[in-house]
């Protein structure tokens, strides 16, 4: 009989930080612009100018601004349908994202998507998908194309803690193993997959055990502290890109909003959440550039106010834009030929 | 007992409650069932009344839903598997159609595995991968019962027979039916499978047609009632078996058909119910048998190109009078 | 170049070796197509010819293998992912719809994912689970091109076109059929997709078929012909696209229509062809479109009830016969 | 970082026999019925009368034996393919079980399911089945009506270790362990999934450790030792029963013939094959039984000639039955109702 798998998180928790006073700034307006474009969204939603489901990822932005900060920029990143922080932390322009949310023409994928498939292939973003769990394989063959071509790029993974319950995942990771493919898996664990806390879904509720199935070094590290997910992620990259297989990491979060638009949250008290507030990985770091020096109240508002007008601009071009032509039902299926 | 006029979902749980009622072995199991209440509130309520044990809420993992679900049956239980929306049927349908439809013939009729699989149809801006149909996929399958329901009535029946029933059932609900108010008589009755039913009697043509799409052939009837077209609705219920006498006998005395879907054309169930009128009723018809169904596109979001996608009212009055033109 | 007499699974070798020669982009991954040479042994010798890297052996996950291969397409690669028999296209099939089928039109053309899946029909004593015909369901899904050859020939030809192609491709061999042979060009050449071919030219019905049936029809068609009837054989050759105007055209000269095919009938391919040509023939036709399929059960083990399941040659004389008595 | 899962046997492999000699007799006679079943099944191949596919057990014999004598009789077991050994071993008569093989209409299943589909609910034993991982789910099932019916009933669940890589395995694992289902998860690691070597297709040839990712007690053993094989099942079956929750038991095997009928065998040499000989789980304990003079040739010799007498029983049997009626073909598909 055997002793559960033990396996630990070595990340130093305590490093000096790597990063500029600049860096620093720019990871405060990223994760500002995400949280302001979600409640753009959310409130176009309930003016029924946004349809169909929509995710929003607000009390998790540090993990999306920490990690593309580590990577480079052709390392391609693959998502689920929370996807909207992905995609502006990897740089992508409000305008389009929000025209997609409103789907219209301009919108980043022509208005087919919506807000669970936001891509933009140049900037190595591809997608969100809706299948829980379905994009975990893609990942893995976007690394293998990287391998087998000898691309210095990897791919990155993200994905729920409650998508690590399905086949798909563990078939995936594998491969990947067995490969030993250029690819990092980073799990968000919110604590709940809809309305179903970790413990009552999986196993283990420490997902980054289950990386031990496939001798693939794994770590869980708090995602909320965006520094420690910037460090975590760098190191854990470098290990895939060296050639040293697949890496897991998981990142301990937490979703302030329901898990789409009207869910009912009985699955959690009023109070659950509002004891997660002080996490808020915006304030958490807000509180650590003004501890550092690096900002003031001031400059803080001068930073949000310039989110604020991104967003308003983001809005007023989707309004602004054009519904697909009708005859846009019969394009993109088939590649012409 | 009197008639209730209660929506499609209530008639849902009705079935559901008074089998987890008189039946110790029903359980469900499903994501979100339980505490949730059902990401479409089919369950809500039942959770608390019955309490986790027999309405369990399962990790997402949909191959492992539908095959524990028919182990558990093969085990004796009544289990009704809950798979959230049709499209994520598709991760576990090789459980469904290598274990659960074949249980029984591939073991010499040894075993049973009457297990009930509920799930939604249905679309609302949710994209290609979320807006799919695949009852032609499971109608295909000798081994399983495909059932459709349109009203409060024919759910509530059928449902309650698929809960007796010791065959496995697919039961696809509507995500957009159920909100739909109708007459259901209080306490326990049944609808057979493999009975269809005429939803509005007329002469002049025939729709054959199930789920959703019934209550936009009616609604188009009462228009093109006002043109002076008297159409016949006919509502298979359960496209597996199919009775394949109800709508013969309507071809017959209307000589004209249409087939409306909501699923994509080529390769459909549209297909079939047209092939067979063809050469069944080969010398009723006056015209050929139309198909009227889902633009055969991915779904995208836009809700423009959404609306474009999808047959109406509209649509089927204009193609209904081109057949009689 | 000369004509070669090879076999359907040679033609298929080669259409795969060109390819790998020619680009180093393609790869083959699947379960044994390496070092064991491939189940059917249709990759055998490639692992040898071109190594562990381009013709991989990958672990017992189907949805790990179609999902890796659409994720190596959408990195710019070429890959061939075989899945040993379509029974086992289930548990992928999840992958193959919901990734494969929809990664273009999903993100409104932005990306590729030019994947050819070699996957293999047939029976053979294999029972319920590894004995079925899944064409009708690949070929329902707008995003997929569908393939079943039936000749050397067309192996080749179609192989190598959708090895060019940058849509996905459902490529469906036969697994009684590898050992057929044929004149095959040497070298390479393409046959497009849907183009059907009029496999033999009559006159006095027409039998619309696919894959191993079209040897069925004709080998019925040679014994027709000592009883002074001549029967025209369409092959569809690939299922999505359809090409509609050679059966038309057939029909519209022989009046009179079979499909044949080896899945079960209802909701199955001979459906769709049925339904259009009894649309689009209708007043050409001079007799209902009949069906010829497999009968609609699991397919069981003992090999007499196995012979009593599938249209053979006899049967599809009796069923010519009966419709022009 | 982490090491990888440190998961160990520790079921005491020097256990003083427990068992009494009729026992060790009696297993030695499952075993040789087994493999002169399949031998004779094999001979009935090559003359035409056995079709399909036909996977033998030969070299594997003490896994089923031994697990079959641990368990209770009314425990339900639910097998892959390989599925000879686990019918015989649970005492179904041979000459059915020929019969299925013959496709005759005397068959366990009345010839519908063939080598693959060997099963016989009175016997507890649910069958083999031939989708590659497509049974774990069932038997997670079958343990959840005990459960939830609280019968005193366990599930055994056979698979390879290749079916380990598959998603259905992660999916009933988890289920099971979230659950605390009564269920044993029984690994028989032949070292290969058809010629795919283990460690060419498993990121850890070592399966049991991927129990670690559900937390779940496994151990690894030698399954050539029937005893040992017996010895581990009880312990943990007896872990299930008394509602411990799932439990996997890795039994290290060999497969000496091909995977099927017809199999090349281009993955592995007969040097391999040969060296793996004196590892026969028969050979084994008929030596064991000589060393603690529980037998002698002569006693050995009659107890396999009363088995190859039930063997020729068997095929006669076989020889003798009719076909199934033509109208058999409708039959089974849905009960009637
Ligand atoms: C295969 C499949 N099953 C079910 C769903 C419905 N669903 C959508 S999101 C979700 C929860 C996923 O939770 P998690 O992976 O933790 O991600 P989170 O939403 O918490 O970020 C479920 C069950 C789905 N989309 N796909
Ligand atoms: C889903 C699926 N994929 C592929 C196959 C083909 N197949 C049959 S047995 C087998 C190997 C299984 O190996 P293992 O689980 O180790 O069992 P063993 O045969 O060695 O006892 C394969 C790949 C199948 N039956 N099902
Ligand atoms: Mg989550
Ligand atoms: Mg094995």
């Amino acid at each position: 009989m055997v002793a559960p798998a033990t396996v630990a998180p070595t990340v130093a928790q305590n490093r000096t930080p790597q990063i500029t006073r600049e860096t620093a700034l720019h990871w405060l307006e990223q994760m500002m612009l995400i949280r302001r474009f979600e409640e753009a969204a959310e409130y176009a939603y309930t003016q029924k100018k946004v349809g169909g489901f929509l995710h929003l990822y607000i009390g998790e932005e540090s993990i999306a601004v920490g990690s593309v900060a580590a990577m480079q920029p052709d390392d391609d990143i693959f998502t689920h349908y929370r996807d909207h922080g992905w995609v502006l932390a990897r740089g992508v322009d409000p305008k389009p994202a929000m025209a997609e949310l409103y789907g219209k023409a301009t919108g980043l994928v022509k208005g087919k998507g919506g807000s669970m498939h936001f891509a933009s292939v140049e900037h190595h973003m591809w997608g969100g998908y809706a299948i829980v769990g379905g994009h975990i394989p893609l990942a893995a063959g976007m690394a293998f194309s990287h391998q087998y071509l000898k691309r210095d790029r990897i791919a990155f993974c993200v994905m729920g803690e409650g998508a690590t319950n399905i086949g798909m995942f563990h078939e995936a990771l594998n491969m990947a193993a067995v490969w030993k493919l250029p690819v990092v898996f980073l799990v968000e664990n919110n604590m709940f997959g809809m309305g179903t806390a970790v413990e009552r879904a999986s196993a283990t509720s420490d997902i980054y055990e289950k990386a031990a199935a496939y001798r693939m070094p794994a770590t869980q590290i708090d995602g909320n502290d965006i520094e420690l997910v910037y460090q975590t992620i760098q190191e854990f990259a470098e290990r895939a890109r060296r050639g040293e297989g697949p890496q897991m990491v998981e990142a301990m979060t937490y979703r302030f909003k329901g898990h789409s638009m009207g869910d009912p949250q009985r699955y959690r008290t009023k109070e659950e959440v509002e004891n997660r507030r002080p996490d808020d990985p915006i304030n958490r770091w807000e509180k650590k550039l003004i501890e550092r020096g690096w900002a003031n109240d001031a400059l803080i508002k001068e930073i949000f106010t310039r989110v604020d007008k991104q967003i308003a601009d983001a809005v007023q071009f989707a309004e602004d834009s054009p519904f697909p032509e009708p005859s846009e039902l019969y394009t993109d299926i088939l590649v012409e030929e | 007992m009197a008639d209730l006029q209660i929506t499609y979902r209530d008639a849902l749980k009705e079935a559901m409650r008074e089998a987890l009622k008189r039946d110790n072995n029903v359980v469900i199991m499903g994501e979100e069932v339980g505490v949730w209440g059902g990401t479409y509130a089919v369950t809500r309520g039942l959770y608390d009344e019955f309490g986790g044990h027999r309405v369990i809420d399962t990790p997402i993992a949909e191959m492992g839903i539908v095959g524990v679900a028919t182990g558990a049956a093969m085990g004796g239980m009544k289990p009704i598997a809950e798979i959230m929306t049709i499209n994520f049927a598709l991760v576990a349908i090789d459980q469904i159609v290598n274990n659960t439809a074949k249980i029984h013939s591939m073991f010499g009729g040894t075993m049973r595995a009457p297990v009930v699989i509920r799930t939604a149809a249905g679309w609302g801006q949710l994209a290609a991968t979320h807006s799919q149909s695949f009852e032609a996929w499971f109608a295909h399958v000798p081994g399983l019962i495909v059932v459709m329901p349109s009203t409060p009535y024919d759910a509530k029946g059928l449902l309650t027979t698929a809960l007796y029933s010791q065959n496995p059932v697919i039961f696809i609900e509507h995500s957009r039916l159920y909100g739909e108010k109708g007459a259901v008589p209080e306490g326990e009755f049944r609808v057979p499978f493999g009975v269809a039913d005429v939803k509005r009697a007329g002469t002049d043509l025939t729709i054959i047609t199930y789920s959703r799409m019934v209550h936009v052939a009616l609604h188009a009837a009462d228009e093109l009632v006002k043109q002076g077209i008297e159409v016949q609705v006919v509502d298979l219920r359960s496209l597996r078996p199919l009775d394949w006498d109800t709508v013969l006998n309507s071809v017959r005395k209307t000589h004209r058909a249409l087939v409306l879907t909501e699923d994509w054309m080529t390769y459909g169930v549209s297909a079939e119910i047209a092939a067979r009128i063809s050469r069944d009723a080969f010398d009723d018809l006056d015209a050929p048998v139309e198909r009227l169904t889902q633009e055969e596109v991915p779904l995208p979001y836009a809700p423009n190109l959404e609306q474009l996608s999808f047959p109406d009212e509209a649509r089927v009055v204009e193609k209904v009078k081109a057949m009689l033109a």
